[in-house]
């Protein structure tokens, strides 16, 4: 586990110089992602329309893995269907428990600058947050949407 | 007392010994020297058997090592009477027994517990659970930012309506040391009883119960280099004695029919079960070392090392120390924060130069909130440190907010 | 499976390697293996940190280890998921957790709780506790005097009044195993739910929790060679999930406020305080260990000895074997008594031989008096147990009342 | 420890064929004894005439030792002064603690059998029921005696 590797360029511009960190008064879905014992906490914004989504941000407050994924997630997803991103939050979750190819690490793109965590038992949480908040919007909205 | 830097004690525990670890999480849980692993070793290989049950030699010696255990433990805190020291398995156990023998039994509607501010979860969790069972209520005695509790705070927050006052002897996040004696005394003249977590102290202050009065008091065993799994409740006789037990089963009774039971005298009516009599041996172990070591000497070892590393953190810009200006009142903890860097990502860098911290909330929210943070980075020492530790972390916790991105 | 009696497992355990000493007080706790002792060792050695709270790799090898131990428990009783698993100090303190946790928040006025008449007493004051708290009534499952619980004693005791069946695998004193499918099946069918105390059956019986069905399973390590301190719960995880927690503290919360917490997710919700790691290791290693010799030699192995045992009893005059007439019902229990000896000085004499057998009422004073005596003597036998160990014990069993100054 | 020299024949005599071990319907004094985590019960009976004791017998059962010991006592008891016997309870005591000198030992004359309880902390408790009983009867009955 090589930490200073670990904290590379993209996790730390993500992190200080988030793209996506910010309100959207118009969003179609809102929902809170908190990991408890960390304190790390996020409100995912979505903006989706006829299941595309056309806009994604985030608020809160957490460590830079935390952060950094929301916003590259956030990044990946934009522009994307509903269920483009749900198979990306699959693979990603999966490369976090350390279960995919490198076909599929290139096409999580940036996020695969995550694929360290998998060793990282303490820090899956962190990771996997907005992902996790995005799947449970989609989930908690299946019935309304469809 | 003049420490030598120099001097290591490292060579005593095999962990540090073997390893280039810089262990500064002592304030979770200590190393254990060779001396204690090798006494738990030996009560395996020699004198295992269930204690207090049977007539062969065997379990005699088993008996023999458990309550050799307890008198080592008195005068190691200076109880006057064995029975006054039931073994538990750690401080959490040992204040859930209180809450639940003394606090459910003893407390009603519109009695006040007081706890302090900085207490762990578990010096207030079981009060949440007493007051919310018995309609008592629970206030908080507050310290000011420095983590002092003044003279003033501890006059307003106890009156008559105080039944009981649980308190930390030391913050595991400020390390600062709590004013026992002095919530004793006013506790006593309002007629309320004093629980007092050693959980943290018992490492670095001599503890007298006697002389600090508290009538009841709890540390677990593998914060001074025992093995998990034991630890102690230290209670005044005559309030044990009209307590009910907590945990029942074989050891603490007397008698059984059906329907009913007599209990056993103290301290076997609060020990139900087989008594983890290696964790006793082992325990002994760590109280004897520490007595050949010298309590004093490993304080002002500590001290010496907090002040040194204290000093060196003051220096680094962005890092804001939680707590006392002044070192001697850290007690070998240092909590401190980094702008715009969070907790995790600090223990987390720090752990690729070997350095062990923790970060997080120490189990004391609700101190985070007051002193107006969700998180921080906690290093603490004990008298095994060395000063190549303390270079070392500073060296790496320097050039944290550059890896993270930051300019300086 | 032919078994050699000659093949000898001593040699394992170092503390009847290295001396004379016949065991025969397996009951009360276990001998430990070299690779158990040597695992806790090694867990102080280079895995020692508190689990569960760190990010730096010495914590997380610790959380490690501690999770490990939890899949191998799994694995052993076969539960379904993981965090059914619960670690605690021993039985006793999962029986009580049960108790306090289940029993006193699920019972009411009018239910009724059935135990068996041959509980240990930490299976009969918890429920004697719950049912004076909350009014519910605490009934007996009687057995004949062979130890044997009927079919229709089950059927006739377990009503639809019954909520809660405790009771034990495998009586320490009668060693006979109880038909508990049986009884889980016909406490299902009347919507009870079923306490297994698993202490004595755990190394005698494969425990399948499954199949058998159980709500609720414990039992201690120490009595499976695993080091003191440590045992385990089991709960069914819909149980556990609508129980609230017994102790309360640090690891078991998600967060907590001045007057209020929310509580961890399973299995932590149940584990306030500093996990016993290095307990829950040498557990692991006495697992692995078992599952190297193999559950089933073992037992073959310890029905072996306790036949040889058994009919040489038999040829002694004056002397009572308590319970079954088949020694293929005592799995390695045979408790006895002798006439006009009290069961004080047979152990005591038996001690002289180097002999440790346990006298009393093997905290289990309802059976006693039920089966109509006070205390009686009880060898108990592990697979690591020899013919010479036999030999030495029915030598001097036989010459007992002679020293006593009886004609024969 | 030699057991086999513990069980001495004072000792089993005293067991088996106790001198003492009945009732006595003109009791002044009965009182109830017992180690409820051995279950040795015995109850002791005297007849005290003046601060004299006249007779002293016991019922009960227990462990050869209890028993014996019970029987010793009451042997040595009659005949003489209520004080008289609470030295020799206080003596007896002592040299199960283990802390008596030879000379003491001699004056314990078959009590004297005992002493090597003091290495067997289990028993202690058995050895000094009857001696506990004694006392306490004493104990009690202080004020109503003087
Ligand atoms: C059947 C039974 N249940 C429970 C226990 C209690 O176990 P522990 O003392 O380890 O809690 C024992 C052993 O003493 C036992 O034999
Ligand atoms: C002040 C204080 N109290 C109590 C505890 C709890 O101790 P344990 O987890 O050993 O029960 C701790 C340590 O975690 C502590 O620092």
């Amino acid at each position: 586990m090589e930490t200073s590797n670990f904290y590379n360029e993209i996790l730390t511009e993500h992190n200080i110089r988030p793209y996506h960190k910010h309100d959207m008064p118009d969003a179609t879905f809102s929902l809170n992602g908190v990991n408890p014992s960390c304190g790390d906490d996020i409100t995912l914004k979505l903006k989706v329309v006829d299941d595309v989504i056309e806009d994604a941000s985030f608020i809160g407050d957490g460590c830079a893995i935390s952060q950094a994924s929301a916003d590259i997630m956030a990044d990946m997803v934009i522009g994307r269907s509903k269920e483009e991103a749900l198979r990306l939050a699959e693979m990603f979750i999966r490369m976090i428990k350390g279960s995919v190819t490198n076909e599929e690490i290139d096409e999580l793109e940036e996020a695969g600058a995550l694929k360290d965590i998998s060793h990282m038992p303490a820090r899956v949480k962190c990771a996997v947050l907005g992902w996790h908040t995005l799947q449970e919007i989609f989930e908690k909205n299946e019935d309304a949407n469809t | 007392m003049s420490i030598n830097v120099n001097i290591s004690h490292r060579e005593d525990f095999p962990l540090l010994r073997d390893s280039n670890i810089v262990y500064l999480d002592n304030a979770a849980t200590s190393q254990k020297p060779d001396c204690v692993i090798e006494a738990v070793e030996e009560f395996y290989h020699k004198h295992n058997a269930n204690p207090l049950r049977g007539f062969y030699e065997l379990a005699m010696l088993a008996t023999e090592q458990l309550e050799n255990s307890r008198t080592t433990v008195k005068e190691f805190i200076n109880a006057k009477f064995e029975e006054e020291v039931i073994f538990t398995k750690g401080t959490t156990e040992s204040i859930n027994l209180i809450a639940n023998s003394y606090g459910m039994n003893f407390l009603g509607e519109g009695d006040e517990i007081l706890i302090s501010i900085m207490e762990h979860h578990c010096n207030i969790l079981p009060w949440q659970f007493v007051a919310s069972k018995t309609g008592a209520v629970l206030k908080y005695l507050e310290c000011d930012m420095d983590g002092l509790i003044s003279d003033t705070a501890i006059e307003e927050a106890i009156t008559d309506k105080t039944k009981i006052v649980a308190i930390t002897q030391l913050s595991n996040v400020l390390g600062r040391e709590n004013p026992i004696a002095r919530i004793t005394k006013t506790a006593h003249e309002h007629g309320a009883i004093v629980v007092m977590d050693a959980a943290q102290s018992v490492v670095h202050v001599k503890i007298d119960v006697q002389a600090l009065d508290v009538d009841f008091m709890a540390f677990s065993g593998h914060k001074i280099m025992s093995p998990m799994g034991i630890g102690i409740l230290y209670g005044k006789k005559e309030l044990l004695n009209k307590m009910p037990p907590f945990l029942r089963g074989g050891e603490m009774i007397e008698s059984v029919t059906r329907t009913d039971a007599v209990f056993a005298q103290l301290p076997y009516k609060f020990e139900a079960g087989t008594d983890n009599a290696s964790g006793a041996v082992g325990l002994m172990a760590a109280i004897n070392y520490i007595n050949s070591i010298g309590m004093e000497y490993m304080h002002e070892r500590t001290l010496m090392l907090t002040k040194m590393c204290f000093d060196a953190i003051c220096k680094i810009p962005h890092i804001h120390i939680i707590g006392a200006k002044d070192s001697n009142n850290h007690n070998g903890i240092i909590s401190f924060t980094i702008d715009n860097v969070h907790p995790h990502d600090v223990s987390q860098i720090l752990s690729e130069s070997n350095v062990c911290v923790r970060a997080g909330h120490h189990c004391a929210q609700p101190l985070c909130d007051f002193l107006g943070f969700k998180s921080c980075t906690r290093a603490s020492f004990m008298f095994y440190n060395t000063q190549e530790d303390i270079d070392t972390f500073i060296k790496s916790l320097s050039g944290i907010r550059k890896m993270m991105g930051y300019g300086d």
